[in-house]
């Protein structure tokens, strides 16, 4: 079933496994899926992505920018009303966009907003009206402040940082009761400015591992668990209990390899390593046909911005050893992978390993934890962005914009590959003021043509995303990695 | 009696300050540092920075361990980095979960291990003896995430008798909390079992190999009252040492079964907070298991002491 | 004397009639099961006590004394089996009782008294109970329980019986334990009461106590008692009869007097002959030995048992096992040639080492001077010693006596350097100060021989490496010259090449302490400390080593530091004798003079405590505990024991350590015409 | 005296005696083969069957004539991984072993030997860190670390010492007070000597059993660790990973996946103990 749009039934009470909050529920430094899933609850966007990725107008009713795309103004829905009992106005808006824009601020939201909004820079015109005045010409940038970036739930004005006290927003659910590190559960606000919420209740239970929660499920303690991963996954797969919603994401794990030094500075090698891969046999037995093959660029198909005309690069054996012939590795080579334990990352590192042992490229793996993997997060102090080849998770994001940019850009902080293009940075610049979806094709298909060429970085899948679910639970809409919970209840 | 405790109170105050030491200096070894976990690798240098200012976490070392034992030995547990809360509830509850379950497995596994040990002992060289010895031994190697695995199998998805997590629903009664715990105490009884049954075979075997023993039986003493009053009594001390020094782990060893069982122990209470750097709850979280340590060897020394008039009267062990 | 053995005899056959023997041991064989093997232990074994008769049982350690004694209680280990013969306890057979007899019999008709009594107590259970469940078996109440209890302890003379029974063992001497081992042994009156060893590791004045106390009891009682024991002056005192046994069998047997005054049979013979008698001279003659080793009974040749180590044996001997022989008397032999037994070659060479000149004039090898050691234990100060003024001559023996917990281990371990005394101590060697281990210049000079020779020797080192490392550091020694001194070293102390490659415990006690000995030898060594160095080891065996002791310090003109609580063996090695009485010294001077006396109150103690095999001293009693070494009595620290107190000067003024005549000196306040002497045998 | 030989009963040497008795002990065999098939499978498993060859289309097939064992997720042959999977845990235990024991010995021999403020100062340490369970302290060492085959051995290594310590300073202590040291002092030995040459060999027989039994621990303390994600890391065939790696799945029905490793552990760890036992007996 690929949607389960149908409409349950009022009433119900829904409960559901997710993983435990890393720490305190606080908009301003949640970082974890767990702890989004608790914002969202209470909490609202100006706006959402949808399944096709286009925008839903959720507290901003419509929005607007001028020629280059660098002020876009931005309707409120009138009426709103915070659980606390006030009325959603511009300043609240603002108030929030500043919180998260601030970098004195320990806010998670600092780097997505990095280059693009800065603090002080949304203006209110109107207590209805809000203008952005971006850094630079953003041709995204509704999604930025959409659930895409899911630090942007509108607070009001009067936020003091202690979210957990009084969970406040302006959602479908409010919070009943919360106990950290064992569970949450919301009752339907009555005073939604929306329709009003269909279960009358729903309570998380938060577990530290995926497979308690794939037992809870089938233990029928849950309704509902947050994601699953096709691998360790397999046993719900195959329940004839459990419904699975499956959507499309973008949700990939990059493969970058070092384009600065060592076996891979040569790009005939590192298109060599791409085309040892069988991205068909990965899909179809790493994520048992759940997900897409990639074509080492980020333009997932699902992105309206995909070039549609570039030819899909396929496993190629011969050609390979000719390209590492002609780099003078022939012979092939010994190279460390590195990377980190989640999701189906090592079985995925595995099959790469064997998929290039073809061509003699001997891959030792050093797998790790994230803490381990991640490091500091900086040049220098850091398995991730210091090693010669790793494999790096990235989550679903409604535009390919942030793929392009930290990970690909020459001065990109996420930059494991060390990518340096003036090519790409410009093209990517351009295509990053663009706001109309003709142009963003053009520009994607000469990036795609660039990135297949240089391939910094492989791009071998994106998964999709899945939400397993007890047999006759409906109304979970289909959007990546969030739980809107508000049209659930049982057929 | 009250001598000896005030005696080894000092000892154990001790220990304690040098646990804390250690975690401390322990805790300095941690790759990455708060901010980082709390806001996860993709999140900007500033805001890490920012965070770790907030917390305090940015400090030199040893002025935060200063002003954490200053508020330790005060009875205050500091606030949590990750959580931005008091410590306390936290490990409270941590703590009161733990105890349930370590308390459920220790009920059960104690009389039986005493009872399997002494059976064995009196039936020594027997075919009895060698099987109380083999399934002993046998349950105490096998690691509980095996055990612990097949019982959720068995009993949790196939046979569906018992829950497969060990936290009740909110509110529940004495007994369905109980009933909740059976699962996952089993593994813990496996374990430890073998521990108590097989000392309390020797300390058995050996009092009955004693001269006392003899004394007794040459007094034309029946067997039953020469086990009973002289043999048992003997034959249990050296088991109180090897249940205490069990309770540490049966508090706060649990992370396996914890997390098989979806549980809140102070296990992974310790091991969560390691893994997010969040050093008071950490620090916290290991004193709570040290000082259950270390009060529940003083309470078998004490107990020793009760059962042993050397002790009593002699000075340190 | 023989008509009163007779008449002994008489009384006992004319009780058979009477009565049924109180122990009857036929043709007893015993075995142990170790490692899947049988191995026997005892064979044939024949013994008969008469009701309220004694038999006392010898033999070297590990002949099968206890194994006969359990077996007679059946209660053999677990691996242990009858596997023939019969053992009558009053006319009942035990090994045939079914098990509430046997508990009946170990109720009303045996009992047993073994070794270690601070083992044999219950350590959680108050003495009272313990004592008292013995009547509670008996059929009393509670109340009746404890009474009856508290009247035993009492009978077995113990002060304060009542705080006693709140006690538990831990809290009691080793002779307030034996006592109440033995109170509950009697607390019924039994038909037969078995004695292991009874005090074996008791001082001697403790010792003399507790065998007079079982004495007094039995007579009262009537009780039969088997006795066994490996000294043979215990022997003689508490028993009637005697049986030697040797490798699991009984060699000889008889009336005590007539087979002590007359053995005849060669072990019996031997080990007579191992022992110091009173007014040998080590510099004048030499002990006997019994060369060779115990066999085990597995290993036991096929004919006469002590064939290989008997002087007297000959091809029939070694061909065919005698039987026991009836001599007459109630006496018998396992002997064929037991009437040339008397005559049995002595093994040591007669001639004695040649004597030394006296050195009475020399200048003291070793001085020590206001020699104080006081150990801190917590906030209480032990005085383990004090004012200790003492010299020793070179090629001079110092014989050290004293009960236990009187300062003798202390004073050795403060001259070896191992234990540092208190500051104003002085200790000079050759007239240079003596300095703790760590700074003491000729580490050589003065060595040890230790008590156990089971812990003295690593026993994870082979023989030739502990000898050569001591080679080594002592005499700094090395390659082919530690060898010739390794070979020269242990030919010296007459230990076969074929062990320097062995462990340890491949090796018997006396071989043992023979290593011990030439380690000690290794450097050249002034003066050597012994401390208790034959305590641990038979009669037969510590002949030999004291033999090997005086023949070192003739050749050699080394001075001996010599500890012992065995008064015969002090006499036989010393030239001059000190006794320590709570860290003091209470009389020091020459062997004769110390023994012969006048001697102090305390030394008369001692010497009466120990009247050897032959004569019957008039034992001095001494009464209490020794007093505890934190708190001393204040004025003579006996005084509150002393069996010649004067008066209150005694409790008040310490007396000095007056010098009498020929370098003896006593402190004491009486006269030397007051004080005590020694009574002609 | 008569140069006499040795006696009979005494050449058999004490080693020799062991020898016999643990092999006449049925337990003790048992465990050994077991071992030793482990052993070999460590050595050789890799030269016959590769545990890292995917079939990824034929992944989670049940055990078959093919697939004797069934296949796993990446559809590698289980037979092949429960094979290979003894290969890293032989490696790993016992160097934690040593380690944890050759720590641990020098750590007791300094305590028992110096009595009085060194003792009591380690002591306390010593019983500081006991205050942790062992899984606590070896999962934040390794948090500290880093997970690798070498933090793995370091971790357990560093854990056990304190208990190792403790066992070696109770036997020092008796040792200490036997008259072959106070002769060796005599002579003017070294503390080193006294405590390397001396003491050393005669506590062995206790920490020989200690190294057996702390055996058994380091494997369960590596398949525990393992289980967690902290220990031994993918593609490892090693049986504690593949368990955490797989145990989710039983719920479908694909038992083998788990089945069999938990088989191999649990024998693996069975057949230690049970050498150790026996050795301990004979040990006395
Ligand atoms: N339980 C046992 N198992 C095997 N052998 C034993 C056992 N008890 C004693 N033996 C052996 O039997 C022999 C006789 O032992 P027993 O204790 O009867 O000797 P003993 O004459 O009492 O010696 P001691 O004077 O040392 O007490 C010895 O060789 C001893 O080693
Ligand atoms: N290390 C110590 N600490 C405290 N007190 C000690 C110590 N060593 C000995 N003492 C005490 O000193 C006194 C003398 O002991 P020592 O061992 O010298 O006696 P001993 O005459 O050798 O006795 P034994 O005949 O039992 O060997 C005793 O009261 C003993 O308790
Ligand atoms: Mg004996
Ligand atoms: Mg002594």
């Amino acid at each position: 079933p690929r949607r389960a749009m149908a409409q349950g039934k009022p009433g119900d009470t829904i409960r559901v496994a997710i993983a435990t909050p890393a720490g305190a529920v606080d908009p301003v430094t949640v970082a974890d899926d767990g702890g989004l899933t608790m914002l969202i609850q209470a909490g609202e966007f100006l706006c959402v992505t949808q399944a096709d990725l286009t925008l839903k107008p959720v507290l901003a009713t419509s929005w607007s920018h001028n020629d280059d795309s660098s002020v876009w103004t931005f309707k409120l829905r009138p009426g709103v009303k915070f659980i606390s009992g006030g009325t959603l106005k511009a300043d609240d808006v603002i108030a929030t966009i500043d919180r998260l824009a601030d970098p004195a601020n320990a806010s998670n939201a600092l780097s997505a907003f990095k280059g693009i909004l800065s603090k002080g820079n949304a203006r209110k015109v109107d207590d209805l009206t809000v203008e952005f005045h971006l850094d630079a010409p953003y041709g995204a940038f509704p999604y930025v402040v959409s659930s895409d970036n899911y630090n942007c739930i509108i607070l009001p004005a009067s936020y003091k940082g202690d979210y957990e006290k009084n969970w406040d927003g302006t959602g479908p659910f409010k919070l009943d009761k919360f106990t950290p590190k064992v569970g949450a559960s919301f009752v339907r606000n009555p005073d939604y400015w929306g329709d009003k919420a269909l279960p009358d209740r729903t309570e998380f239970t938060y577990f530290d591992a995926l497979q308690p929660r794939i037992l809870a499920l089938q233990g029928g303690q849950v309704d509902l668990i947050d994601q699953l991963p096709v691998i360790g996954g397999q046993a719900l797969l195959n329940d004839p209990n459990v419904t699975i919603i499956r959507e499309k994401s973008t949700a990939h794990q990059q493969v970058h390899m070092r384009c600065d030094a060592g076996p891979f500075a040569d790009k005939r090698v590192r298109r060599a390593m791409a085309l040892t891969l069988d991205r068909q046999k990965l899909v179809a037995g790493l994520l048992r046909g759940y997900g897409e093959i990639g074509n080492d660029t980020p333009f997932a198909t699902v992105y309206p911005s995909a070039a549609p005309t570039i030819a899909q690069r396929k496993q190629d054996i011969a050609e390979a050893k000719q390209l590492l012939e002609a780099a003078g590795v022939g012979k092939g080579f010994k190279v460390n992978l590195t990377t980190e334990t989640y999701l189906e990352i090592p079985q995925y590192a595995v099959l790469l390993q064997n998929f290039a042992r073809a061509v003699g490229i001997d891959i030792e793996l050093k797998i790790e934890s994230q803490d381990a993997y991640y490091g500091k997060a900086v040049f220098g102090q850091s398995d991730w962005l210091d090693s010669t080849m790793g494999i790096t998770d990235y989550g679903h994001r409604g535009v390919p914009n942030v793929f392009l940019r930290a990970p690909l850009l020459s001065d990109g902080s996420w930059n494991a590959a060390h990518f340096k293009n003036k090519d790409y940075d410009a093209l990517v610049d351009q295509f990053g003021r663009t706001s109309d979806v003709g142009g963003q094709r053009d520009l994607a298909a000469k990036i795609e043509t660039l990135l297949l060429d240089e391939t910094p970085v492989l791009f071998g899948y994106f998964f999709d995303y899945l939400v397993p679910t007890r047999k006759g639970l409906a109304g979970i809409p289909p959007i990546p990695n969030r739980l809107f919970l508000d049209r659930a209840g049982f057929v | 009696m009250l001598g000896l405790l005030l005696r080894r109170l000092p000892y154990a105050a001790v220990t304690l300050f040098i646990l804390s030491l250690l975690v401390f200096a322990g805790g300095q070894l941690l790759p990455g540092d708060v901010g980082r976990a709390v806001l996860g690798p993709l999140a900007d240098p500033r805001a890490v920075a920012a965070l770790n200012h907030q917390l305090g976490a940015d400090r030199p070392a040893l002025v935060q361990y200063g002003e954490w034992i200053g508020r330790f030995v005060r009875g205050d547990m500091s606030q949590s980095f990750a959580f931005r809360a008091p410590v306390a509830p936290f490990v409270g509850a941590a703590l009161w979960n733990s105890l349930k379950l370590g308390g459920v497995a220790f009920t059960l596994v104690v009389p039986l291990g005493i009872l399997g040990g002494i059976v064995a002992a009196l039936n020594r060289g027997r075919l009895l003896d060698r099987a109380i010895v083999l399934v002993g031994l046998s349950a105490t190697v096998v690691p509980e995430f095996v055990s612990g695995i097949v019982l959720i199998l068995v009993f949790g998805i196939g046979l569906k008798l018992f829950p497969i997590s060990a936290t009740p629903p909110p509110g529940a009664g004495a007994a369905v909390q109980l009933y909740y715990l059976v699962l996952p105490a089993i593994p813990l009884v496996f374990i430890v079992f073998g521990y108590i049954a097989r000392m309390a075979r020797a300390g058995t075997v050996e009092a009955l190999d004693s001269d006392y023993a003899r004394t007794a039986v040459l007094k034309g003493l029946p067997r039953r009252d020469v086990v009973m009053r002289h043999v048992l009594r003997n034959a249990l001390l050296p088991t109180i040492t090897v249940v205490a020094s069990q309770t540490g782990y049966l508090v706060g060893g649990l992370v396996v079964i914890e997390t098989l069982f979806h549980y809140q122990g102070i296990g992974s209470l310790i091991y969560t907070a390691a893994r997010g750097h969040d050093f008071p709850m950490l620090e916290a979280g290991i004193m709570t298991v040290g000082v259950i340590y270390v009060l529940s060897t003083l309470a078998a020394d004490m107990l020793l002491a009760a059962l042993n008039p050397r002790i009593r009267a002699g000075g340190r062990a | 004397m023989t008509l009163l053995a007779e008449a002994d005899r008489g009384s006992g056959v004319s009780g058979t009639a009477l009565r049924p023997d109180a122990l009857r041991i036929s043709g007893l064989d015993v075995s142990y099961r170790v490692r899947g093997r049988s191995r026997p232990v005892l064979r044939g074994l024949d013994i008969a006590i008469p009701a309220g008769g004694t038999f006392g049982l010898v033999g070297e350690s590990g002949c099968g004394k206890s194994t006969a004694a359990m077996a007679a209680m059946r209660y053999l280990p677990r691996n242990g089996r009858t596997d023939a013969g019969r053992i009558l306890v009053g006319g009942r057979d035990v090994t045939a009782l079914p098990a509430a007899a046997l508990r009946d019999l170990r109720r009303h008709s045996v009992s047993m008294v073994y070794q270690d009594p601070g083992r044999a107590l219950n350590p959680t259970i108050r003495i009272g109970a313990q004592v008292a469940e013995i009547y509670g078996l008996d059929g009393a109440g509670p109340e009746e329980a404890r009474a009856r209890a508290l009247a035993m302890l009492g009978r077995v003379r113990i002060a304060d019986p009542a705080s006693v029974m709140e006690r538990y063992p831990h809290q009691l001497s080793g002779g307030m334990q034996q006592r109440v081992v033995i109170a509950m042994a009697l607390a019924v009156r039994r038909e037969l009461i078995v004695l292991d060893e009874p005090t074996t590791g008791l001082d001697a004045t403790v010792e003399a106590e507790v065998l007079d106390l079982v004495e007094t009891l039995r007579r009262e009682n009537g009780t039969a008692v088997l006795f066994i024991g490996h000294n043979l002056e215990v022997i003689a005192r508490m028993c009637a009869e005697v049986g030697v046994l040797y490798a699991g069998r009984l060699v000889e047997q008889g009336p005590t007097r007539a087979v002590l005054a007359n053995p005849r049979h060669p072990y019996t013979v031997g080990l007579l002959r191992c022992l110091p008698r009173r007014g040998l001279d080590r510099r004048r003659e030499r002990l006997d030995t019994i060369p060779g080793f115990l066999p085990t009974a597995a290993t036991a040749p096929a004919g006469c048992v002590f064939a290989p180590r008997c002087g007297l044996a000959r091809d029939v001997c070694r061909a065919d096992p005698p039987p026991l022989i009836p001599l007459g008397d109630g006496r018998s032999s396992r002997c064929h040639f037991h009437a040339e037994a008397p005559h049995l070659p002595r093994n040591a060479p007669a001639q004695a080492p040649a004597a030394p000149a006296d050195r009475a004039a020399d200048a003291p090898l070793l001085a020590v001077t206001g020699l104080n050691m006081t150990f801190r234990q917590g906030r209480q100060a032990v005085q383990a010693l004090r004012d200790i003024d003492l010299s020793v001559r070179p090629g001079e023996t110092l014989g050290l006596v004293g009960e236990s917990g009187s300062g003798k281990s202390t004073l050795a371990r403060i001259l070896l350097g191992l234990t540092v005394p208190d500051a104003d101590s002085r200790l000079a060697l050759d007239g240079e100060a003596l300095l703790p281990l760590g700074r003491r210049r000729d580490l050589a000079a003065i060595q040890m021989v230790f008590q156990n020779p089971d812990s003295a020797l690593n026993r994870a080192h082979p023989i030739g490496r502990i000898i050569g490392r001591a080679l080594a550091k002592l005499a700094g020694l090395g390659g082919a010259a530690r060898r010739e001194r390794m070979l020269a070293l242990t030919r010296g102390v007459q230990l076969a090449d074929a062990y320097l490659a062995a462990k340890p415990r491949q090796l018997s006690g006396g071989l043992k302490q023979r290593v011990a000995i030439a380690r000690a030898f290794a450097g050249r060594p002034r003066l050597i400390v012994c401390d208790e160095p034959t305590s641990a080891l038979d009669v037969s065996v510590q002949a030999a080593i004291l033999n090997l002791l005086a023949d070192l310090q003739a050749e050699q003109g080394v001075s001996y530091l010599f500890i012992s609580h065995d008064l015969a063996v002090v006499r036989y090695v010393s030239d001059r004798i000190a006794v320590l009485y709570l860290g003091r010294l209470m009389e020091i001077g020459p062997a004769d003079r110390v023994f012969a006396g006048p001697h102090h109150p305390y030394t008369e103690v001692l010497l009466s405590a120990s009247p050897g095999p032959d004569g019957a001293v008039k034992r001095v009693p001494l009464s209490g505990e020794i007093p505890s070494a934190v708190d001393p009595p204040s004025g003579c620290v006996f005084h509150t024991r002393c069996p010649r107190r004067i008066g209150p000067i005694c409790d008040t003024e310490e007396p000095p350590l007056s010098p009498r005549q020929d370098g003896h000196a006593i402190r004491c306040h009486l006269d030397s015409a007051d004080l005590g002497r020694e009574t002609a045998p | 005296m008569s140069a006499v030989g040795l006696p009979a009963a005494r050449r058999t040497t004490l080693g020799f005696e062991r020898l016999r008795l643990l092999l006449r002990s049925p337990a003790f065999l048992v465990g050994l083969g077991i071992i030793l098939f482990w052993v070999s499978c460590a050595l050789f498993g890799r030269l016959l069957v590769d545990p890292l060859a995917d079939d990824i289309l034929n992944s989670l097939a049940p055990p078959s004539a093919e697939h004797w064992f069934g296949t796993d997720e990446l559809g590698r042959d289980m037979f092949a991984r429960v094979i290979a999977g003894s290969r890293d845990i032989l490696v790993v235990a016992p160097l934690a072993t040593l380690l944890g024991i050759a720590l641990g010995t020098a750590l007791g021999l300094v305590m028992g030997f110096f009595p009085g403020w060194v003792d009591d100062v380690l002591s306390r340490i010593v019983e500081a860190v006991l205050a942790l369970p062992l899984l606590i302290l070896a999962l934040l060492a390794l948090t500290a670390l880093g997970a690798s085959n070498a933090t793995v051995v370091a971790a357990i290594g560093l854990s056990f010492m304190p208990i190792v310590a403790r066992t070696v300073r109770a036997a020092v202590m008796t040792e200490r007070n036997l008259d072959y040291v106070a002769a060796a002092r005599l002579r003017g030995e070294s503390a080193l000597h006294l405590m390397g040459f001396e003491i050393l060999p005669n506590i062995l027989p206790p920490i020989v059993v200690e190294l057996t039994v702390r055996l058994g621990y380091a494997i369960f303390t590596v398949a525990t660790l393992s289980f967690l994600g902290v220990g031994l890391q993918p593609p490892s065939p090693d049986w504690g990973l593949a368990i955490s790696e797989n145990y989710a799945l039983i719920g479908g029905g694909y038992w083998w996946t788990v089945l069999f490793d938990a088989l191999a552990i649990a024998s693996l760890v069975i057949a230690v103990n049970l050498v150790a036992d026996g050795l301990a007996e004979v040990a006395e």
